[in-house]
């Protein structure tokens, strides 16, 4: 099924979109702007508002029509999550079926990342939006190593804790330097030999599934994670290891 | 019908103002010296719409092969009887014939002449008119039982103010998806614009329609698609969804009649809006909007009277008074054509220059001053238009006060501004936003009525009472040239309508001595009007 | 000089963008917007935020960059009024001064549209944001003739009077019935022999000068205009085809 | 100095609360007796910052081929001698070398050893560093002379509350152009905000950078061009443009140094944050904001506390408490410091969940608490920041309540809350939108704060009470617990810090009997601080 967007009418094509250019305020510039959207590739654009932003730039607000669309059946796109998630109480039960043991699993937010309040909202005792995080998980044991922690510290610990999964959280994106913190991340554990016996997952509010994987991630978490995800994540995971 | 519901459509009122009892009594008084003249003329008139309506609460309905409704056939054809009625002439057809209505509304639209046919017998045609209104009568009541019941089942799901968004795609279908949306978001009340013009039309189209202009035709058909069509989320959303249109125009009795058939909710309906800015003449619509105003409280539909109107084409600040004198005129009028309090949807609108220091202060006094003088009346109103401009992000800051006051001074419809007002009929997207920001807003400052007190003698306050004062003497004035007089001479709104002049007018009849309009009759009856 | 958008960076080429497409709300939905977006040419897109809008619709909000740009000094466009507007008594003065005569103009919202606040604000007595309108020009005799002209009537009203120029408004654009509407008009006048002799003027939220001379007008006035605006550019107008 | 302000900065008081005065005297009777030990502790210690801070007000500039500054260089040769002070040092190779500063500077940048210089007589010593010290004096003594003089021209122009906006592109030339357009626009203050991690690093870059993440380095060289860019706007709109920068991290002394030569006009500067947030030693934080703060002081710049940052990783309605209590303690230190209210803007900000019912009742609740406790002092409100989403419309609608609540309760200085807080650092046409929806908001409901209140014991009232009471109780814990011990324990932010944990704990040095710093002295007799 193709797809474009809509306002009022099937495939009307109907976009907002509001921008800066660096031109004085002007009906040239309006037109410019203008010009410039259906140089985006829209097909009738209407400037709706303009306004100056100093004597250099001026902001534009307009709506446009798109003939762009996509293939919504063959847009491909795999959650980390096939079903629903397990609750806390289940994620315990499946271990203990599972596993016999507890599950280790280490997080941090690493790199020159201070955002803690993700990692801690998923690891912590008190969790986030009243779900519990991993540490009261009865059959989890959960070490949240805190801010700006280096990639091979995390590491180092995973390997001394034994870990079966190693949470990352990063939030800072701006100039993508999460792709390159996280990117070293997975070359560090896989020049370690660490790879193969670890689940590495990353979390944060620009991180999706499929970045992730395309990352080296073994799955990847966004905005309105809660813990009971990653953790079914992780059992399920392990468990489909294991049985190979 | 008896006055058993609590005004839930009412907000909560908290007395903060101070107004004058006494020159709030004065003004209600000057309200009825004014409406009583008109009252009188109204009782002397007829109108083709008014007949027209009247057929159709008897069971006249479809349209020819030119699209031409059979009410406005019968009406054609009959045109110098209107002053006696002509709803005894579509029941000396139907008894003559041995038809059902349906089977007459189709011979008529095939071309069979209703003026060929002689008038039966009074005894005969009263027995056939009591059938006939009475299964009207049926269907009306049975609709407000529905209505009452979903009410009372989903009653834990009512949202005070009640949200109110607009669909205008010009499709009814597409019309329905955005209406449903809407209803899944939050909406509480969906109208459906009708198409550019349409108040001017001097009927009303047939079936449902798919091409209309800034809005969707108003025509029954329509009506019960989009009345299914909420009904629908309704059941899924737990929640009663409140379907609106426009009885108003040249048509607004047949509106009124065809909105009471469908289990319409609300209706806009302005005992003045048409003369003032649809230039309809003043006794066509004075007449019209008594008689669609019966049906409505028949049928328990709210009215939405136009008062926001005089905001956009005058200045809010100047012209508040004239707002609050309107208020007054139209409870009056609906007073008289047998409404409760509870159904009257007063209106007024947060239309102050965004630029005016204090203007947010001047619109709480506003709306708050209309909350106290109208305690029993869920007020509809109406967000910032005028102002709004293709920045949708100040549009958007202005909707979101705008919420805010509405909520602080217990509103009952609240109308949704749209970031994109200035720019096109809203988008699926716009009414999201719009219904996101009511419910964030209006949360986040629910009891805000309750815990805020004003200044007394501030600026607040003292603006209450000047506009309230200003409206009390505006009143006087109208009350000393009439009200047909006062219009002549653009007492409202800023426009000048001479009686005479205007749509319409060549449709009003006086009433002849042997008029009879069965429906009327057993309306009267039913809501306890005399005479 | 080539432009593009401009967040942070010169050229950075960063735009907002908000849409609906008909699916439903998920991660699958996420990632077709992106692509739909990519699909538009954006170079790089963010869907920052999704949300559900029934169960068949989704609402996308994203920011993205571009690679489009336009060379501001070729984008061709002209402002009705080349300098600045007259004041009300400057135009009184030239009209005394080059005419010698009071100047006709007849006013209307035209077709369909009774949106009579943008060509009262011009006209009336009274004016705009207070700036005096038109009827208020003790050298201008002016005609307001309300909502809903018809074309023919505006037309038949102009040769009577023997206008110098008519002011028509447009609002409702919805559908461009505006275009339609306008065309017409300038037709019926070409038709009647009356385009010479007449100014052509269209002002509306939606208009401007590229359109209005586009569709055969004198010139186009958007928002924001005040009386003196369009009286500088008729006395103006009206004193070059004069002197020709 | 003495205090000749009338406090501008500080929006109009309108008492509303029913505070109770005896408890809020229990609160700062605490606070002080909390920050009495703790001053003990600073006054026998100096850090490595306070030195380097120190020799920079003598002078002391640059940097050496690797980057490393001068004040640095000084520092590491001297490591051992820090507790004697190192002022002595650079003033006895002055000197020694018959060099001016910039010239001793360039030849320590080559390499030129300082602790192979003998130390000069007492007197000498005091001769060169009254010199030194005069000439710093001066400088600072212009600036605030020039600031003065301006504020009175554009006086007219002010706003209130001001309007706060960052800048962030990493480059400072780009931060220039989004800084003046912000100014054209109607900003009154703007501050550059610090590359990640910059608070971390024990030295301070030198020159002018277009590096950064999500922020651009603070350096002296990026003051001055910064201080440059928005002198040039102001005289252009007439408005003074106040230049914020961040007097915290390690360096918190030496920036206030910087600031205060380059007339910066207000600092990011808090007692505790450093310890909490980035767990910096509590010796070296305490020690440090002491000096930063009368060097501040003398430069009559605002401090901005950052009590917001506690609401960002706990809960705003269950730790209210803990942002008055770190206000109270945060006032203690600063008027330890010398400094007079008018300087201290004490922060909060609006960061309930927006789901939350009546949650901007709360905050009004909290923001007017804050500001009838602490009436003279500029209050810094900070926007949701922590419950903003990709969501920008929704976004937009909570920044306009927080515009709303700022004025109502007559806040002094306003951060603008970004459409896009939870995307990128601003965008040029975020600032743009952020102000125009506060001057629109701040015009519409200008006299609110004069024209409501707050309904007697009402929830508001309760509210603000409730937290004052918790505040005090903290406080006592606190005072019980010592301050050292009360952050071990986790009082503060839900964080436990050790005392002797920590970054910068081996830059804290006891003063050696001999210790001599010519610059406090100075400081300390013009903020006419005792001992
Ligand atoms: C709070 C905050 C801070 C606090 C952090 C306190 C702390 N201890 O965490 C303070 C004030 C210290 C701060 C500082 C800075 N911040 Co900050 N900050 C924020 C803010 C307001 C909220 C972040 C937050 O707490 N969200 C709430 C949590 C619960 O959401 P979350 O992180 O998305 O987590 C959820 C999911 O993503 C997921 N998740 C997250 N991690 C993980 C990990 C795993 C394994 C899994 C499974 C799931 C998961 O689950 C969580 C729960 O559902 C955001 C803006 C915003 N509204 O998003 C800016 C923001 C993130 N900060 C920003 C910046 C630039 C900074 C600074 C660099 C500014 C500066 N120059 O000083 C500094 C530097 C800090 C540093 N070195 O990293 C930018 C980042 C821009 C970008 N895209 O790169 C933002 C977007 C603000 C902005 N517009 O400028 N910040
Ligand atoms: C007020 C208003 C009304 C009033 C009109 C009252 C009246 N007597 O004018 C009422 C309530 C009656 C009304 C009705 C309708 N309206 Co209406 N209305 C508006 C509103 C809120 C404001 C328009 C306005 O007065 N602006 C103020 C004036 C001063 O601005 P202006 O027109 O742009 O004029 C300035 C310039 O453009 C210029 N200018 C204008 N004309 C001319 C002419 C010349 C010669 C020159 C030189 C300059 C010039 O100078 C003016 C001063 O600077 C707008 C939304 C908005 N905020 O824009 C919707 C809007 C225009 N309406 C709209 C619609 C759809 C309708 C209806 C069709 C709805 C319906 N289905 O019932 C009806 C039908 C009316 C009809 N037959 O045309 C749509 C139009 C959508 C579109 N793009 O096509 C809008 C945008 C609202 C919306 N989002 O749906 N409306
Ligand atoms: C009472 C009333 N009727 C009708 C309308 C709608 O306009 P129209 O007359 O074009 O149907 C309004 C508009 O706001 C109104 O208030
Ligand atoms: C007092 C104070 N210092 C500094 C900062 C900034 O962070 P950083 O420590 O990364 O410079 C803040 C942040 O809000 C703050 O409040």
């Amino acid at each position: 099924m193709m797809v474009k967007p809509y306002g009022d009418t099937l495939d009307d094509g109907a976009v907002q979109l509001s921008f800066s250019l660096p031109v004085p305020f002007s009906g040239k510039a309006k037109e410019a702007a203008r010009q410039l959207v259906i140089k985006m590739g829209f097909a009738h654009c209407d400037i709706v508002h303009a306004a100056p932003l100093s004597e250099t730039f001026t902001f534009f607000t307009a709506y446009a029509k798109t003939a762009a669309a996509v293939d919504f059946d063959r847009v491909e796109y795999v959650e980390a999550l096939a079903d629903k998630s397990l609750s806390m109480d289940e994620v315990n039960a499946f271990i203990k079926k599972n596993f016999k043991r507890k599950l280790v699993v280490v997080g941090a937010c690493t790199g020159f990342d201070a955002h803690t309040v993700g990692i801690d909202a998923i690891m912590n005792m008190k969790g986030y939006n009243h779900h519990f995080g991993l540490e009261r998980y009865p059959m989890i044991e959960a070490f949240n190593l805190g801010a700006q922690v280096p990639n091979e510290a995390l590491l180092a610990r995973a390997k001394e804790l034994k870990a079966d999964a190693v949470l990352v959280s990063q939030v800072v994106t701006q100039k993508d330097t999460h792709v390159g913190n996280l990117t070293n991340l997975v070359e560090l554990a896989e020049a370690e030999g660490l790879r193969e016996d670890l689940l590495l997952i990353v979390g944060g509010p620009r991180i999706g599934n499929k970045l992730a994987r395309e990352l080296g991630f073994d799955a990847g978490f966004g905005p309105g994670t809660y813990a009971e995800d990653v953790a079914t994540f992780i059992v399920k995971k392990l468990e489909e290891r294991r049985s190979r | 019908m008896k006055d058993k519901h609590t005004p839930k459509t009412a907000g909560k009122v908290v007395y903060k103002l101070g107004l004058s009892k006494p020159l709030i009594a004065v003004a209600r008084r000057r309200a009825a010296a004014i409406a009583g003249p008109v009252q009188d003329f109204i009782a002397g008139h007829t109108t083709v719409a008014v007949e027209r309506a009247t057929l159709r609460l008897l069971g006249a309905d479809g349209a020819n092969a030119d699209g031409v409704p059979v009410p406005n056939l019968i009406a054609q054809s009959l045109r110098e009887r209107i002053g006696s009625g002509l709803s005894q002439h579509y029941l000396s057809a139907l008894l003559r014939e041995g038809k059902t209505p349906a089977q007459l509304n189709e011979a008529v639209a095939a071309g069979y002449d209703l003026s060929k046919v002689p008038l039966a017998d009074k005894k005969s045609l009263q027995v056939k008119a009591r059938e006939l209104a009475g299964w009207m009568s049926k269907r009306i009541r049975a609709n407000v039982a529905h209505r009452d019941s979903k009410l009372k089942a989903f009653a834990a799901n009512v949202k005070s103010p009640m949200l109110y968004v607009i669909v205008a795609t010009g499709n009814i279908y597409e019309d329905v998806k955005q209406a449903q949306a809407a209803a899944l978001q939050g909406a509480d009340i969906v109208a459906v614009i009708r198409t550019t013009a349409q108040s001017l039309l001097d009927y009303v189209p047939y079936g449902a329609t798919t091409q209309g202009f800034g809005g969707t035709y108003a025509t029954q058909e329509n009506f019960r698609i989009m009345r299914a069509a909420l009904d629908e989320v309704a059941e899924k959303e737990k929640r009663y969804i409140r379907l609106v249109n426009y009885c108003s125009g040249l048509c607004m009795p047949e509106i009124a009649a065809m909105g009471a058939l469908e289990r319409l909710d609300m209706m806009l309906n302005d005992s003045m809006y048409g003369i003032l800015f649809r230039d309809i003449n003043m006794y066509r619509t004075f007449v019209d909007q008594n008689f669609s105003r019966m049906i409505n409280a028949a049928a328990d539909i709210i009215i939405n009277t136009g008062e926001d109107n005089y905001l956009t084409t005058s200045d809010a600040v100047e012209n508040a008074d004239t707002v609050l004198a309107s208020q007054f005129i139209n409870e009056r009028f609906a007073l008289q054509a047998g409404m409760p309090k509870r159904l009257m949807g007063l209106g007024h609108a947060f239309e102050m220059d965004p630029e005016l220091k204090n203007g947010f202060l001047l619109e709480l006094a506003q709306a708050q001053m209309a909350r106290e003088i109208f305690p029993e009346h869920p007020l509809k109103y109406m967000p910032p238009t005028k102002f709004m401009t293709g920045d949708v992000f100040k549009g958007l800051a202005m909707n979101t006060l705008f919420n805010f006051a509405s909520k602080a001074t217990g509103q009952g419809i609240h109308l949704l501004g749209m970031l994109t007002e200035a720019i096109h009929t809203p988008y699926l997207q716009d009414r999201y936003l719009a219904i996101q920001n009511a419910r964030y807003v209006m949360n986040s400052m629910a009891d805000f009525a309750d815990e805020v007190e004003f200044k007394k003698n501030g600026l607040i306050v003292r603006r209450a009472r000047q506009v309230l004062s200003e409206a009390a003497d505006l009143l006087g004035q109208v009350e000393k040239l009439g009200l047909f007089g006062a219009i002549e001479q653009g007492l409202f709104a800023e426009v000048k309508r001479p009686k005479n002049g205007g749509k319409g007018f060549d449709g009003v009849a006086e009433k002849s001595p042997d008029y009879w309009n069965p429906v009327e009759d057993l309306l009267k009856k039913q809501l306890g009007i005399r005479g």
